[in-house]
């Protein structure tokens, strides 16, 4: 972990009035307060950390300087005056920038249009083109280390690509303020530390950086300043001098966490072999991929992006076709034909695209939960639905996966916080009981308490027999496992296990 | 858990207005017409005239409501109308058939009609818009084929009285409205298919992903609204005693305005069965209304249009304002 | 304040006549019942007119709507008799009389106007083709005027050497699906000696057949529409229209609601009939002394 | 970049198919009429019918195209376009405004719904289907009081002109659509307004979080389409002599079959203007060529549903078989 240098020493004495200054900010969504009385400062110059558990309400006080929200009461001091952004071009107009939790780019377009778009002045009618490449968006594109074409149509990119395209949009503004939610959730490692190398230099260059992360390495990191959320509150102001992990952990979580520690698996105990690939091709994005999977696994699948883990999990589940290669569930024959046939053999895949793949934002918690499952919702005797039998079952997942449902679980799902969205839909297949469950980077915008949580979970349904395959970008979360297999360039490139799954180890593996 | 400044009074009426616009809106009409000419409005007679005349357009609409919640559109039910309502007829006076058969006929040919409209849509993957377009264009040839394009009058009482016939007072078409109502209340909110195609029209990659059946729900969709216009098809020909080319065309529109002004019930732009009611109460109740007070063709045109306008605006601008739309 | 509730018929009070449009662009049908309108009111009665749009569910619920609204008498026009089966019965069971304009007797109308009246201008044609030659014949079949238009035209036609293509206009859209069937059929039928003639079911096609005409530049083509209206007695003026049927249909609307109220007074003093009409053809050699005995129709 | 296995011949004409099948269908309906009645079909002079009777559907199918781009829908143009020539009409007759005036007034106030649509839609936020139904009902009402349902007659030779006239042998109605399909195509496609349309239509919430402006770029497109509708109304007039109140009903289905069948067209599922031409013609030379040679209506209805499935099925059918199909 490099010393940034930062600017952190003389950042906010500096500038007499600061770039924007919040007043007991409160923002309620019918009985939910999303934000009570919220106070912060924002400095030109400074990285500031957001931190909080889900639903703490960080994302909404960066919806609110985007103009998407509307504060209820209080206000919104930029450079001293009190303002209102009515909108979000409003917001562009002041010099803000922002790279929101969710993907949002137009997918007929290409990448360089997505990443002009909205940068473009003048007249509305005058002619000119937006075709081609922009040379501005190419510059962007080159500091933040995009490789892929920016001619290609967004929706012909991966998940991944898309999210670096996002990130491009919002640094191709000459902006006073950036304000980065969960930017690095859906990147690698390199990556990761390219942007908060931008954000760093961003900082220097006088710009004010917001930045949100679940990942406190990160915050610890590049933050000059951190504030903690907790339930819409500002929980805990820190400055650079007193930015510690512990500190951090306590002001989200309100308690010391402990981490949960991996239970070691004695290869002699381990069950037997659930499901087999063995040398799966297909196309361009997979060629060879074998794995072996065992009873009551937690097998980690670890690769830099674009590795074809998620192809290879979307081809276990049957949403797409694959070439040659062999299948073997419980020692029988597996070829899967389509998704349903994946599903009736017990199979289940959490997608890493929550919003696009898995959400029904507009329909209820309870829908979203049983959307797999709801033939086990029924009357004994009656092919009908009861809702009743739903809407407790609904309560009880909640429950369970410590999803923070405050309107009730016929509120519309689109009004969880994004981790609360990604727990409905781990919550959705766990509910399925699946015999083989495939989790393509299932802590993504998750907390850290959170996801203790979740793989608490996780192990004790796999202690009853069901094995689990964890995708995941970040590899500290696959220390959790108790093998993990690497992939590079569409094939499997070696496995560990016991003690030596390290992150270092995994690493090597990838770049070998 | 603070309210906001400008709460009290005016947030509460705001809220209500969100969920209930629609049908403040509804209230206010039958208010209104029962104020203008109470006698004849509000007269038993009236309202029961006014539940039968919406019969129909309930029983369609609502079969157009499953399509529309699956996130598709169906331009050629109102062919089905007129194709079941001409099948019908000409079995029983041309064929000789039973009338049992006749509708039996009748429904069979809706059910291939929405079988075919489904699979163009959700396996050839046309467009519903185009491919409803295409086959209703197809089935007016068929219908010009059947009749010549020519009516074709009932002789036989028996047809007529399934559009007659009372039970306690309550009229044939209304009974089978509630009982098809009913049903589809049932199918959607209860059942396996119902969660299904609101999952599709929510997000179709999604459902497709979670293990939905994307494709034969979207084929039993479509064969519901076929289904629902037929049955309104027979009521039709049964009540103005004779199959046309062109009975149904009036529906097309009156269909859609019923099943949009649902969509504002009390959930915000999703479609629903009780919303679809709403709708077709708006509907029915504004053209019974003014014709009752013996407007003039331009009035009924500018008031009904008015009324769709505003019951729609009233709980999105609430909606708005309190900063609830979902964008 | 002006209904009255249903029953209170015949108590002296001003009778109402219950009008149902076809449709309220429909200005030819819409002229016969303001024929009956205008009489209705000059015997003191009040009217209310209700707009069918071109709905034959909504013309039954129309008379249902009046019916209980409290009317005396009702007259429809256009919509088949036979279409009205849940409308008559209405009636029937509130024993309010009803008269059809256009429509035909059935299902207990007692009265109609017989606006088909097709034999003379079908004869026209005829006799303007010389019995021979290629035409162009456009319906409508729904409606029943235009059936027995078409049917009259048939019969006129049979064991003549013309060539009849019959096509389907649609409505609404009446003059735009005219004028493309036209030139279509133009474009086959260039003119060639034999004589080439358009038959329109009734005027607002026929306003379309002389747009085509225009548009094809074809001075050769004969072309015909009937009832009169204003618009087509101005292209017959400007010689863009070769002659048209008039059917004075407001002097039928005005007999028909002198029936319905003679049924009133004694419903054994007049028996269930058809009436015809007074009919011209109208061509270029008479337009302009007819509109001027008809300044209504300019 | 190797081909998958089943690659070869079948590939290559697949490809060709899912990119071009529905200009596929277009060329076959020009050769199969073509050699039924070579001498009336491939004349130059039908030829020019041809064009002349596509001018009104390709301008108004065309202003359509914006707001189906948009991702809004509009079903209030039919009545924009019968009112313009009303009005236009009107004002020539009854007013004794000059030719130029009154058509500029009949666009102004195109330009007027346009705003009101736009503005209930993207403001308002009520849903474009029932708004713009709304404002048609409105519409309808206003087109009655103006012209009391009654058509009024041309009697000025110089406004028939702009149907009649003739440009080195081309059609004034001609001329006029290219040159609105060049200015639409130009907008749609080289200045900011048209590319804020395509992204608001692809994705509304990522255009209006870039910052594009959403709802003035909707308004813009409502007032495009109404403002085509009224050049169509303007031309229809001038074209059948007379301002009708349902002149442009029969546009409303037809215009949405071109601008579907266009979005077939190379781009998947895309609204575009060349595609929305292509869509106009297999239209008007469906009409064109079933007329002469003189099908029957049940024919007709039958041929030209069936083109309409065809011209998209293939393209569609052909991309799902290569599995380009995005799901
Ligand atoms: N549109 C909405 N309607 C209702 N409630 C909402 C809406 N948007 C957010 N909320 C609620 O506001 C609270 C704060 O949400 P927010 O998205 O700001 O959390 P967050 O801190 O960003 O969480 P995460 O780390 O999971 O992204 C949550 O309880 C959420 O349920
Ligand atoms: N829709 C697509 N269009 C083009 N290329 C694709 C597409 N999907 C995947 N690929 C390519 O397939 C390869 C594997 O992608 P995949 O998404 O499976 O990788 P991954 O290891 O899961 O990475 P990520 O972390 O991005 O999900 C990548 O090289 C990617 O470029
Ligand atoms: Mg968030
Ligand atoms: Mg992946």
């Amino acid at each position: 972990m490099t010393q940034l240098e930062g600017g952190s020493a003389h950042a906010g004495q500096t500038s007499p009035t600061p770039l924007i200054q919040t007043r007991g900010i409160a923002k309620t969504y019918g009985a939910i307060a999303a934000l009570k009385g919220v106070d912060v400062t924002f400095n030109r110059g400074e990285v500031h950390g957001l931190v909080g558990a889900n639903g703490a309400g960080k994302s909404t006080l960066v919806r609110m300087l985007a103009g998407l929200e509307q504060p209820d009461s209080g206000q919104i001091l930029i450079r001293g005056k009190s303002t209102e952004i009515s909108s979000a071009v409003r917001a562009s107009g002041l010099g803000f920038a922002f790279i929101h939790q969710e993907l949002n780019l137009v997918g007929a377009f290409t990448a360089s249009q997505n990443i002009m778009l909205g940068s473009h002045r003048g007249s509305a009618i005058a002619l000119r083109r937006t075709d081609g490449i922009d040379p501005r968006a190419r510059e962007v594109a080159h500091r933040i280390g995009i490789d892929f074409p920016l001619d290609r149509p967004v929706s012909q990119l991966t998940v991944h690509q898309q999210w670096l395209v996002s990130i491009a949009r919002a640094l191709v503004h000459d902006c006073e303020l950036i304000a980065m939610d969960e930017p690095t959730a859906s990147l690698d490692a390199d990556e990761s530390a390219r942007l908060l190398k931008v954000a760093r230099d961003l900082a220097n260059q006088g710009v004010a950086v917001l930045f949100i992360s679940h990942r406190l390495d990160e915050i610890l990191q590049i933050c000059d300043r951190v504030t903690a959320f907790r339930n819409g509150s500002v929980s805990m102001a820190i400055t650079r001098a007193d930015i510690t992990r512990e500190a951090i952990v306590e002001a989200i979580v309100g308690h010391e966490l402990v981490s949960p520690r991996r239970e070691e698996a004695p290869p002699s105990q381990r069950g037997r072999v659930v499901l087999e690939v063995d040398g799966l091709r297909a196309g361009r994005t997979l060629n060879g991929a074998s794995l072996r999977l065992h009873e009551g696994e937690l097998l980690g699948v670890a690769g830099l992006v674009g590795s074809g883990r998620t192809e290879l999990a979307r081809t276990i589940f049957g949403a797409d076709g694959y070439d040659t290669g062999r299948m073997t569930l419980f020692g029988r024959d597996y070829v899967p034909r389509s998704i349903r046939d994946a599903i009736r053999n017990s199979i289940a895949y959490v997608s890493e695209e929550r919003r696009a793949e898995a959400l029904f934002l507009d329909l209820p918690i309870t829908s979203n939960l049983h959307v797999a499952t709801w033939a086990k919702r029924r009357f004994k005797r009656l092919p009908l639905i009861s809702t009743r039998k739903a809407e407790s079952d609904a309560r009880r997942i909640c429950r369970e996966l410590g999803i923070v449902v405050r309107g009730g679980t016929r509120k519309p799902v689109g009004a969880l916080s994004g981790g609360n969205q990604q727990k409905v839909v781990i919550g959705r297949w766990l509910e399925a009981q699946p015999r083989v469950l495939l989790l393509d980077e299932p802590t993504r915008g998750v907390d850290i308490g959170a996801r203790a949580e979740i793989y608490a979970r996780i192990r004790d349904i796999a202690r009853s027999g069901m094995s689990v395959i964890v995708i995941s970008s970040e590899f500290e979360e696959l220390l959790e496992c108790d093998r993990v297999v690497i992939m590079s360039g569409g094939s499997t490139k070696g496995e560990l296990s016991g003690d030596e799954i390290t992150v270092k180890e995994m690493l090597r593996l990838c770049y070998s | 858990m603070t309210l906001p400044t400008y709460a009290g009074a005016g947030h509460r009426i705001l809220s209500f207005l969100a969920r209930y616009g629609t049908l403040v809106v509804l209230a206010l009409m039958i208010i209104g017409f029962g104020a203008a000419s109470p006698a004849a409005f509000l007269s038993e007679r009236n309202l029961i005239n006014v539940l039968n005349q919406s019969a129909l357009l309930a029983i369609v609409s609502g079969g157009l409501t499953y399509v529309l919640v699956a996130g598709q559109f169906d331009l050629s039910f109102a062919n089905v109308i007129s194709l079941s309502g001409i099948l019908s007829v000409g079995l029983i006076e041309r064929s000789g058939w039973p009338i049992a058969g006749a509708i039996a006929a009748a429904l069979a040919v809706a059910v291939v009609v929405g079988l075919a409209n489904g699979f163009l849509v959700a396996y050839v993957r046309v467009n519903a818009i185009v491919a409803t377009l295409g086959t209703s264009t197809v089935l007016l040839g068929v219908n010009f084929i059947y009749s010549n394009g020519a009516p074709i009058t009932v002789s036989a009482g028996g047809f007529t009285n399934i559009a007659r016939d009372r039970i306690l007072g309550i009229p044939a078409p209304v009974l089978i409205m509630a009982a098809v109502l009913l049903v589809l209340w049932v199918a959607l909110n209860r059942t396996l298919l119902g969660h299904h195609l609101q999952a599709i029209g929510s997000n179709p990659a999604a459902a497709r992903l979670a293990g939905v059946g994307v494709g034969r729900a979207t084929v039993a969709a479509f064969v519901v609204v076929g289904v629902c216009a037929a049955i309104g098809g027979v009521i039709l020909s049964a009540r103005i005693g004779s199959g046309m080319v062109t009975a149904g065309d009036g529906f097309l529109l009156s269909a859609f305005a019923a099943s949009f002004l649902g969509a504002s019930v009390v959930r915000d732009g999703q479609f629903h069965i009780v919303g679809t009611i709403v709708g077709v109460l708006i509907v029915s109740i504004a053209a019974n209304g003014l014709a009752i007070m013996g407007a003039q063709s331009y009035a009924q045109y500018l008031v009904q249009g008015l009324i769709l306008l505003i019951a729609v605006a009233l709980s999105t601008t609430s909606r708005r304002i309190l900063g609830q739309q979902v964008s | 304040s002006t209904d009255g509730p249903a029953g209170n018929r015949g108590d002296g009070g001003a009778r109402t006549l219950g009008i149902v449009q076809f449709s309220g662009d429909d200005v030819y049908s819409n002229s016969a019942l303001n024929g009956a309108a205008k009489y209705a009111e000059s015997q003191g009665w009040k009217t209310i007119t209700v707009d069918a749009k071109g709905s034959v569910d909504g013309a039954n619920a129309a008379m249902e709507n009046l019916i209980t609204r409290g009317v005396d008498a009702l007259l429809v026009s256009v919509f088949p008799s036979s279409a009205l089966s849940s409308g008559a019965a209405s009636a029937a069971e509130a024993q309010i009389p009803v008269a059809n304009w256009g429509g035909g007797l059935g299902n207990g109308v007692k009265f109609a106007a017989d606006t088909a009246l097709g034999d003379e201008i079908a004869r026209r044609v005829v006799e303007d083709m010389m019995g021979h030659g290629d035409l162009l014949a456009l319906g409508y079949r729904p409606g029943l005027p235009c059936q027995n238009r078409e049917a009259a035209l048939d019969k006129v036609l049979a064991g003549t050497e013309v060539k009849v293509t019959k096509q389907q206009i649609t409505i609404p859209g009446a003059a735009t699906s005219a004028s493309e069937a036209t030139l279509g059929w133009l474009a086959s039928h260039q003119p060639q000696g034999q004589p080439i003639a358009v038959w329109a079911c009734f005027d607002d096609p026929a306003t379309g057949v002389a747009s085509a005409l225009r548009q094809a530049g074809r001075n050769d083509v004969l072309s015909y529409g009937l009832n009169g209206t204003a618009p087509a007695l101005e292209l017959v003026r400007k010689g863009e229209l070769t002659a048209t049927l008039w059917i004075d249909g407001p002097a039928q609307g005005q007999d028909l609601a002198k029936l319905l109220m003679q049924h009133l007074k004694d419903p054994t003093s007049v028996k269930s009939q058809v009436i015809g009409g007074t009919t011209k053809v109208i061509d270029r050699s008479n337009v302009e002394s007819f509109l001027a005995e008809h300044p209504e129709l300019r």
